[in-house]
């Protein structure tokens, strides 16, 4: 389960929704170890600026292709750098990172998967695991809710009802499904249907996180959440990530969670969620040139 | 990319008011990166900056260093020009007359390597004709005191600050070094004698070498750093003088976009000014004004004054109020 | 692009002697970017370094600041870690044991609040086995002086290095910051008061802030920039505490590249610290070492020591002499 | 004749000798007033690493066309990333710039060119106007005297002689041609023909253009050399491009020429020679990383 540094090459580029792209790199050494929910930290950009590598979920990890996928959206100067790159193209790359995702003991219980915008990325190789060794009735017991702003930038989703699982859409303008957040068709869907999930995983905004977080404290449903931190290093070293956790002892003292080591995914009780602080928006890039 | 306008139709006022200065928009052009005006007059209008700053003035014209004079870092620059001028005589009769032409406020940065050079320049540039301001460049060595920096000391910049205040009645800009321990010490002392507001930064100090030839890069070796790679300084220590000062300050480095000068105009600069980024793109100035108008229509804000120093530092923590009973759960959990 | 070698086969020596330490090159990792070393092990041999310097440690573990603790800025970060630390007591018990085990010098950078916690520091890794030196980062503000950092004045930055040089036999870095006015003045002190050697530079005080939020982009506000922005003032200050001082320089900030280790040590430093390039390449450290041993051995040179301090400033004007003949024909011309 | 700022389109780049590449824009607006021996100041990369434009001699102007080529060799960080370019990118430009050179009022009598490397550059295009209104016979009264350090580095120099004119080469290695100094060729050639050039154009090292300013003074054969210097801006603000100049009055005094106004052409005496500094030499880029 070794980190290793490696220089991918890029195998293939799409854009598969509205400013959201799918990459395919070819790195044998992280494809073999990677696990669903661990990251790679990915050169964007050849040069001193933008400086920094920049953190992202596995998409796919297909080992015996000695492939990796990831998707991501263009939010700001690095990806949009990374959006300019095309086949052949390499690009230096550290993985794999964090800690993934467990899944579940037994498979015969209701799983949801709760996505919130570029949030779907590393939950698609999670449903690929969930699904991998399931019977096709089996699949129905995972429930997929997926929930973005506009049509647009929702991610096709027959690719996921094709695995055979259950496909709930939101859209905050009701351009596509259930008009709201997705958080609020969850909690209808399972408030009506009363099946009520053993598991919950989720990835995508803070707000969205938070409110699962809620629910599944309130409701005592075992949820691993996947989230995000500024990053330099991603190997435990800047000690940059924090987030704050409460404190074994002393709620008054301060105590931090560092998300490139102890997470990206964590349940919902290891956030101090009241001590978190409201970040600088994500700027709209170029904008104002 | 553009989103849609929140406001009425008319454009957003840029207009500021620093002091006895009113300008029409926040955007100047910074000394010694815009010559003397003409420069650029094949690229824009002067007429539609705020200001313009002249290259630095001496009483007597000045040859400026030997070459090499630049040296490109990562994401800047170092110049050591020598503060090269025509000298205040030639600026008067011969660089003056263009820029009274154009509609433009005309800052005029000095500097000097005594006290009474400082004051004797002041006193031939007071009451002259086309002139807005001063700017004066205290980042220069005092020859009478081996040669330090007056404005790395609070009483040497006060002492040039307060003899050039008496020698004329124009609004005085002074322009900080950001190569000192506490900025906002050299601030104060500045205002106290008379300086009517501030501009910071200039460049800081660096050095880059030759492995190859094992030679400086500068034949002066030190030089000034500036451009995008010392915005983050620059956004310092506007943020630590504007702690120490009420006068108007003027945000000045590494400023490249619309996004940079208003960084600046949150922090509470009431104006910036633009160097390096000239040299890149000599329109530039006009694309921060037109990139700040674009913003203040998103934004939903009719005038620049609302934005400026509208920085928010308390903590916000979105989830604590309706978290409070998240604690007990997580207690459970 | 390889150039065939000028010298002999063996390998050129990059072993360095840095006052009591003998390093077997001079490329070490800077305090804070390379955690406790174990974090790297993964991706390098720490035994292959000159040497290691760990996370400052302070007497009783720190927390750090609240996120947001980074920021990216033109080919630079701010970082505000605020000096997150396991405490010395872990330190030893958890952190030591892992890196007595490989093959390479441990330098331990220590930071307090107070006089007494850097003593107190001292003594505890006094004589303790693993440890080669300690890094005392003065950076740290002064609580019983209101909170000025001791690096910033002379005074307060040798009552520190005093204190700790009573308390241990161990070899003392002490390591400056860019913050100030004058750096040689606090080299002086530094190691006047007995500090065996200095590492300069720690980060350059830096803010940043964003306009849609109108929030800084730290929670600390103020953090420290690092990275090849600051390289050409980490240059100026290496330059300038070379002229002060005669003991041995560990030169920091912005090396990225073979190239840019090598620029310090041809204005003089003896051995240098690479920090922010560590998170863009976990390897990068061995990179810049293999690029020296090639520099040298295209160079012709055989021992890195040949090319410490080789600067040359002297000017030289390569067609004076022959030329002499030049000027009269041109004043015929 | 005034400067512009200009958004230009890569039309064509292509790599004509070792690590030289000829690059061709559109820019209708700087293509029509531009002049032999003027630059432009060119971006070569989008963002703030590297920062500052680089500038280039014309190669070729093609005002019909809306059309230029530069010609450059990549010495560095700059040009290696220009050379990455490719047709359909566009990159901004500011031009013309500096003084250019002067044609000969008559066009019977011997003209001589001298270009050490990529100081040919600047020549194609005046040998090209040199020869345009003139008759095949009279063509041979121009003389190219083309060094470079080996034949790898030499643009074929059929380009040259189909425009009727004479060409004489050298290489430091004898790879191709004379082998020395294209000065020492030069000199050679002139001594033993016994013409004397009415006039000389030069562009290459400094050293270069030190002995054909040499030469040049002591012959009393008028002379147009094209220096180069570190510039920031290209227009005439920064005053950074500044080269040693005889002062008119008192020879201890220091007195500076700037390369992008007062040039980039300038005769033989109106560099102060002796007071030229040596500068740090060309970095062999990547070389040890
Ligand atoms: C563990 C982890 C996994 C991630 N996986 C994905 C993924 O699979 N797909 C995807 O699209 N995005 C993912 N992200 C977020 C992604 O890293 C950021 O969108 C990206 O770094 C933005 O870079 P930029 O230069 O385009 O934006 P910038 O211009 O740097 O900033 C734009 C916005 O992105 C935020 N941002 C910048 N850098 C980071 C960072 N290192 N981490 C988090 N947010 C950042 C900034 O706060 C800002 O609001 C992940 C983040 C983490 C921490
Ligand atoms: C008026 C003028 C016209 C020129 N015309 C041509 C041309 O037609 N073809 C061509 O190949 N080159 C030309 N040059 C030189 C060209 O500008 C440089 O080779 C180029 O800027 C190097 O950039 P870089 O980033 O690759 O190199 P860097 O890594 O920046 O430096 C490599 C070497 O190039 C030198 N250099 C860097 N920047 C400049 C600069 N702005 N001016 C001069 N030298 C510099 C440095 O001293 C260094 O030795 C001209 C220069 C001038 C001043
Ligand atoms: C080439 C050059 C020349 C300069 N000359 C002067 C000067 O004469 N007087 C002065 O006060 N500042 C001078 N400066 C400093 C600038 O006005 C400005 O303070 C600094 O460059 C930081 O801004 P920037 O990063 O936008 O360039 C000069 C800067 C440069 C790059
Ligand atoms: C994330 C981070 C944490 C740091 N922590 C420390 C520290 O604990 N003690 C210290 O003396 N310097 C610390 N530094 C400063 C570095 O050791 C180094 O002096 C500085 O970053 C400049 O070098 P660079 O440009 O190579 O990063 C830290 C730097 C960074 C980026
Ligand atoms: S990103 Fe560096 S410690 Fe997590
Ligand atoms: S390059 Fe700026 S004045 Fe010549």
């Amino acid at each position: 389960m070794a980190m290793v540094q490696d220089d991918a090459r890029v195998v293939d580029q799409q854009e598969v929704a509205e400013r959201t792209f799918r990459l395919r790199l070819r790195s044998e050494r992280i494809a073999v170890t990677a696990r669903a929910g661990q990251f790679v930290m990915l050169q964007v950009h050849h040069g001193t600026d933008p400086l920094l590598k920049r953190p992202f979920s596995f998409h796919r990890i297909m080992p015996e292709e000695g492939l990796i996928e990831i998707l991501y959206r263009v939010v700001g100067r690095g990806t949009w750098c990374l959006s300019q790159c095309s086949p052949g193209n390499h690009l230096k790359i550290v993985g794999p990172l964090g800690n993934g995702f467990t899944l579940p003991e037994k498979d015969d219980r209701t799983v949801v998967l709760i996505a919130g915008g570029i949030g779907i990325a590393p939950l698609h190789e999670l449903m690929v695991q969930l699904t991998s060794n399931l019977q096709a009735d089996k699949r129905h017991a995972i429930h997929l809710f997926y929930g973005a702003r506009t049509a647009a930038e929702l991610i096709p989703t027959h690719l996921y009802s094709r695995l055979g699982i259950m496909v709930h859409c939101s859209t905050d303008d009701g351009s596509s499904g259930y008009q709201g957040y997705v958080t609020q068709l969850f909690e209808l869907m399972v408030n009506q249907e009363r099946h009520r999930p053993a598991l919950l995983y989720a990835c995508g905004p803070l707000v969205m996180l938070y409110h699962v977080a809620r629910w599944s404290l309130a409701q005592n449903v075992p949820s691993q959440l996947s989230l995000e931190s500024l990053m330099a290093c991603g190997i435990g070293a800047c000690l940059g990530c924090a987030l704050p956790a409460p404190h074994p002892d002393d709620p008054m003292t301060d105590s931090y969670l560092h998300v490139c080591k102890d997470g990206p995914i964590f349940k919902a009780g290891s956030i101090a969620w009241t001590k978190l602080q409201r970040q600088p928006t994500t700027p709209q890039i170029y904008l104002y040139n | 990319m553009d989103q849609a306008s929140k406001t009425t139709d008319h454009p957003p006022d840029l207009s500021v008011q620093l002091g006895p200065l009113h300008l029409k928009n926040p955007v100047m052009v910074a000394s010694g990166t815009c010559g003397y005006g003409e420069e650029y007059a094949d690229f824009l209008e002067l007429g539609q900056l705020g200001a313009v700053v002249v290259k630095g003035i001496s009483l007597r014209p000045r040859p400026g260093n030997p070459p090499p004079r630049l040296v490109e870092t990562p994401s800047g620059m170092i110049n050591a020009i020598g503060l090269e001028n025509v000298g205040v005589a030639a600026f008067l009769t011969e660089k003056l007359p263009y820029l009274r032409t154009q509609q433009v406020p005309v800052i005029v940065n000095i500097l000097g390597n005594t006290v009474e050079e400082y004051v004797e320049l002041a006193t031939r540039l007071d009451g002259v004709d086309g002139i807005a301001a001063l700017e004066i460049n205290i980042s220069c060595p005092n020859v009478k005191k081996g040669g330090v920096l007056f404005g790395t000391n609070p009483e040497a910049a006060a002492g040039v600050v307060r003899a050039v205040r008496r020698a004329t009645a124009l609004p005085l800009i002074t322009k900080l070094t950001p190569n000192v321990t506490d900025i906002r010490a050299i601030a104060r002392a500045a205002v106290d004698a008379g300086s009517d507001m501030l501009s910071c930064i200039n460049t800081v100090a660096a050095v880059a070498v030759d492995i190859f030839s094992r030679r400086p890069k500068l034949a002066n070796i030190v030089g000034g750093l500036s451009g995008p790679a010392i915005k983050p300084i620059a956004l310092r220590c506007t943020y630590e003088v504007l702690q120490a000062v009420q006068c108007p300050v003027i945000g000045i480095g590494g400023i490249m976009t619309a996004t940079d000068a208003l960084e600046f105009l949150l922090v509470g600069a009431r104006a910036i000014q633009v160097g390096t980024a000239n040299f890149i793109n000599p329109r530039v100035t006009l694309e921060i004004i037109k990139g700040m108008e674009r913003f203040l229509r998103v934004e939903g804000l009719e005038n620049i004054g609302d934005f400026i120093g509208a920085l928010d530092t308390r903590c916000v923590f979105p989830f604590a109020e309706e978290a409070c009973d998240l604690e007990t759960m997580m207690s459970k959990e």
